[in-house]
């Protein structure tokens, strides 16, 4: 079980680090030109629903992050293998950034369906929150300068936050006070056109190639950032 | 255990966090709804139902400094921590005071509250009943932040960035008249949770 | 083309979500590459001095 | 008779060793005298000794059970370290009652002290003190009875000569009725002790 | 008194409650409207306006320790003092960074927010304005509660009463959309009052 | 030449008369060690020279003139009290940038904190330090010049020997370098300063 970072590991990761750019480019600029130019408007919504192919891809990929996130740190917890919180260390940030582009690119999608930059509906706000347990995360990481604390620290409030998620996810039934705007619910239905899942399909892929690439540059990030904090200190 | 509470609450009241501060602070953050909001009755009572919400949470943000820092700073906490070896029941008591001190006072003055601003007794009642057990959970939250916080830099901000998305359950179905069950759930749980948290964050700090 | 770049009307809303989207996704990539730079640059010295 | 031993205790605090391969032992009845350099790790030995550090090497033995596995032995130390644990805006009188519920026994001030000769600022509050007073006063805890060791960091910084020889004084009183006592000092003491390390 | 600024602003940017931070409380104290009051756009708007102010006063309240008090405590404010001899000038840094520090994120994501609770820009500028005037009124008053209450057992809550009556004739005006006029010449009344007051508190708790 | 004195200077707090008809004077080039009991004024001592008390009886004179009404006064001297003005949870190296700002000089902390073998703790935050490598960052303070005054309140306390001799021997030099130093001890020091009075 435990897996301890070598060098020849850090090398294999420093040596595909081009191979990676270059096929996360190259996906994006494919996905690019699906969803911009080769898939037909939305019916109902026309052209605005190309944005969905940024915003589905970036809504992912933030709650999938903060589950590996909060997994990795419920490993580390377990198998005491440093390896898994330099991996919560280094996939931390991208999920946050991936939350704030779901943010942001929902509530501009917001404005012409629904006619507002924002709803207070559960799922809207759940993300908003996620965003914040992202941030919570990092910066308690920060803010305690003896790191080998700050990450146990980080770490159980990182477990703790993954908590919060199910619970105002399954708000959306008890909260009565709010509902659903229709335009959702009615854009996920299985009616959705093949034309439509390819692009999304490509910029999904594409978002994930970003996540591990980045991730991967974190990873040796953080290894080099925990040395010198070491030696500096 | 007991020696702890009686110590807590002697120290409060000897630094001026005694009732009668509490209560006034609680008043006059209910008191600013009409000056922010306008008047009329029926809002007000809408109003007041979230309000109270806020003031509790306001209260324990402020005061969440309170429940291990000074006394670690000071050097307390080891004396607390050599004499009450199961860890355990020194958080206990913890909570006990905490919510003594900072949210007893709103329960009491409650009805008076509610009073002026319209409502009937049975809403009373539901909100007092909410507010009750939700308060405990909000404790809770607080003091695993508080213990896990110790050492951080001394920012009450970071502190309410942690703590305010863990209090939004709360005050969703706080807010929601008829939820009680709910909140109990979330108490426990908060309880559950919060007794590892503290204890791991106070053991790690105390090397 | 015009007509792409209009995008039926919905033009400001599709170019800035995708702008907004691809911009801070570089920044971000960038911000991370240069301190991976700069943390390796003073890694090498402190292993320097130590040589 | 109590021994408290250590038997090649190492510590590291964070990157660095701090202490390395320390042995010594002591019996009821004596004093042991730390010395060394600003940051040897003196004051994490007490810490050690008083169960607050758990991750060291090597053993600490209270009559030959070690310390993290005997149940009663939280019970059996008193530690002054560098924090007073006063509060600084409550008057002395305020401060001991706090002192008196924590530590679980009623002590008559009064008397204790005006053996000190600091019963006139009973009821000043402790930020008006000056820095012997209120070390004074936080080596007042030594007052509570019930203790077998006393673990003193530095005890003796900010004090006059008469109020340095009350303390030692004090300390040989305990050592008399078999109390062991462990203290770190950086200057030289005006008595020998029975026992001196050096860290 | 430049030197006090960047010293101040760069002490907070270092126990990071720098901007970011700020920012993200505001956000949140204002998130919990919804979740408190529910969701209908009308209400929200209302709202708004008033827990705008709620929030800025709650900002104030929670930082009024850091103004002065950490600097006496750690002895710092001693250096300050010996320093910048002409102490009005050292006040008047103060309420600079003190403004800049948790007042200026409020207003510069204002905008943002009030998109997000669906006010049009008309509404917004009058927030703005009056938001912008009114802060530095607080500030003001902060800054010369924290100079009195220096030595004062170490209370918030203390302090947070002391305030709050202070800022109700400007959360009062403050949410009143036109009355801008009224709020500068609360800000302007507050700013002579504070730098006396202020003065003379650091004085006597220099001794 | 410098000449600080001091004439039938007498101070209350709250009702106590802590100093009562202190005369001295002190001229560039000389140090006066002020001894005196616990809680005999000292520290209020220290205070009143660098003019934080204002309400005292009797003059305090430098160079002939009342400080309180000389304007530059406050930009002659350097006092060290005990609160070390470091913050806590901010590394050394992020409070001696803060202290650059404050004291508007930018002095090199490589060199002058490898002179007292602190360097290897640059990134350290303080409140990792022990209490005598605190002292020692503290007393950092005496490295800012132009200072015509030294006001030093127990600078010994917690430093160890090395360290106590580093000091002597930087409050020799600036001595010779026409500053003038008051300080007050507890302790008996190793050497023997130009003047001493008790209090
Ligand atoms: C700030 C505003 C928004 C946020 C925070 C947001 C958040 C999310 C999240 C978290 C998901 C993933 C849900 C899951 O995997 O379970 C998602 C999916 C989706 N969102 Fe949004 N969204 C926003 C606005 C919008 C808007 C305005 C639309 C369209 C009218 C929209 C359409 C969709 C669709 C079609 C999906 C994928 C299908 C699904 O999983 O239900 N979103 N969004
Ligand atoms: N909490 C901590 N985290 C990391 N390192 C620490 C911590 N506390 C102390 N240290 C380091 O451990 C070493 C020993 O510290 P300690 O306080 O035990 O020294 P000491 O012998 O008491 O010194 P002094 O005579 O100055 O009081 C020091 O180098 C210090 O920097
Ligand atoms: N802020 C204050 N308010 C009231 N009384 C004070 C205040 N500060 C000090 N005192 C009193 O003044 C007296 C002198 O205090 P000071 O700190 O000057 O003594 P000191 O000579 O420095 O003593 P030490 O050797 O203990 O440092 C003490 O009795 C103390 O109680
Ligand atoms: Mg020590
Ligand atoms: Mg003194």
């Amino acid at each position: 079980m435990y897996i301890k970072i070598k060098n020849n590991h850090i090398e294999l990761i420093k040596s595909a680090n081009p191979y990676l750019i270059f096929a996360t480019i190259f996906a994006f600029v494919i996905g690019l030109y699906y969803s911009l130019f080769q898939s037909p408007p939305d019916y109902i919504q026309g052209d605005s629903m190309r944005i969905m192919y940024i915003h589905v891809p970036s809504a992912w990929f933030a709650l999938m992050t903060y589950s590996i996130l909060a997994g990795s740190c419920v490993l580390w917890f377990i198998t005491r293998n440093p390896l898994f919180n330099v991996v919560a260390r280094s996939i931390a940030q991208v999920g946050m950034i991936f939350t704030l582009m779901s943010l942001i690119t929902g509530s501009i999608w917001g404005k012409p369906t629904w006619g507002v930059w924002w709803v207070w509906d559960a799922r809207l706000t759940s993300m908003l929150i996620l965003f914040f347990l992202y941030i919570a995360y990092i910066f308690l990481w920060q803010a305690i300068s003896n790191k080998e604390l700050a990450s146990k620290i980080s770490a159980a409030l990182a477990i703790i936050g993954f908590i919060n998620i199910p619970i105002i996810k399954f708000s959306v039934d008890w909260w009565n006070t709010l509902h659903q705007p229709a335009s959702i619910s009615k854009l996920s239905a299985p009616s959705i056109d093949v034309s439509m899942l390819i692009p999304l399909f490509i910029m999904t892929a594409a978002c994930f190639l970003f996540l591990v690439t980045v991730s991967l540059i974190r990873f040796r990030l953080v290894l080099i950032e925990n040395k010198v904090l070491r030696t500096s200190n | 255990m007991s020696n702890l509470i009686k110590r807590d609450l002697l120290l409060s009241f000897y630094s001026s966090a005694n009732f009668f501060f509490t209560v006034s602070f609680f008043i006059l953050i209910l008191m600013l709804i009409p000056f922010a909001f306008g008047t009329q009755t029926e809002q007000l009572k809408v109003l007041f139902r979230g309000v109270v919400w806020i003031a509790l949470a306001l209260s324990i943000i402020i005061t969440v400094d309170r429940i291990y820092n000074a006394d670690y700073e000071d050097g307390n906490l080891d004396i607390i921590m050599q004499k009450n070896k199961t860890i355990e029941y020194l958080i206990i008591s913890k909570y006990i005071t905490h919510w003594f001190i900072y949210c007893l006072p709103l329960l009491v003055i409650l009805p008076l509250l509610s009073f002026l601003f319209y409502l009937d007794y049975l809403e009373t009642t539901q909100i007092f009943i909410n507010l009750f057990i939700g308060s405990f959970g909000m404790v809770f939250i607080a003091n695993f932040v508080s213990a896990l916080t110790l050492g951080a830099r001394r920012t009450i901000f970071l502190k309410a960035i942690i703590m305010i998305p863990l209090f939004v359950p709360f005050i969703i179905f706080g807010s929601d008249a008829g939820s009680w069950p709910i909140l109990l759930a979330l108490s426990m749980l908060s309880f559950v949770i919060s007794i590892y948290v503290t204890a791991y964050g106070l053991r790690l700090y105390g090397e | 083309m015009n007509e792409l770049l209009d995008m039926g009307g919905y033009a400001i809303f599709v170019w800035s979500s995708y702008g907004i989207f691809f911009f801070s996704l570089i920044i971000f990539f960038l911000i991370n590459i240069l301190n991976l730079r700069k943390y390796e640059k003073i890694f090498n010295k402190t292993k320097n001095k130590i040589d | 008779m109590n021994e408290l031993k250590t038997e090649n205790l190492s510590c590291k605090r964070g990157e660095n060793i701090v202490l390395n391969n320390i042995n010594f032992s002591i019996k009821s009845g004596e004093t042991l005298v730390v010395k060394g350099r600003n940051g040897s790790g003196k004051t994490t030995l007490l810490r050690i000794l008083s169960s607050f550090i758990t991750s060291y090497e090597g053993k600490v033995l209270f009559n030959d059970v070690g310390i993290s596995e005997d149940n009663l032995y939280n019970s059996k130390f008193n530690l002054i370290g560098q924090k007073n644990s006063l509060k600084e805006n409550l008057s002395i009188k305020k401060n001991l009652e706090l002192w008196d519920i924590l530590f679980n026994e009623a002590l008559d001030h009064t008397k204790l002290l005006e053996h000190n000769n600091l019963y006139h600022l009973f009821n000043k509050d402790v930020s008006s003190l000056s820095d012997g007073q209120k070390k004074c006063i936080s080596l007042h805890r030594l007052n509570y009875n019930k203790y077998d060791l006393w673990f003193l960091d530095e005890p003796f910084v900010f004090l006059d000569e008469v109020n340095t020889n009350l303390l030692i004084e004090k300390i040989n009183q305990f050592n008399e009725n078999m109390g062991t006592v462990i203290l770190t000092s950086n200057i030289n003491l005006p008595k020998k002790f029975h026992k001196e390390i050096n860290i």
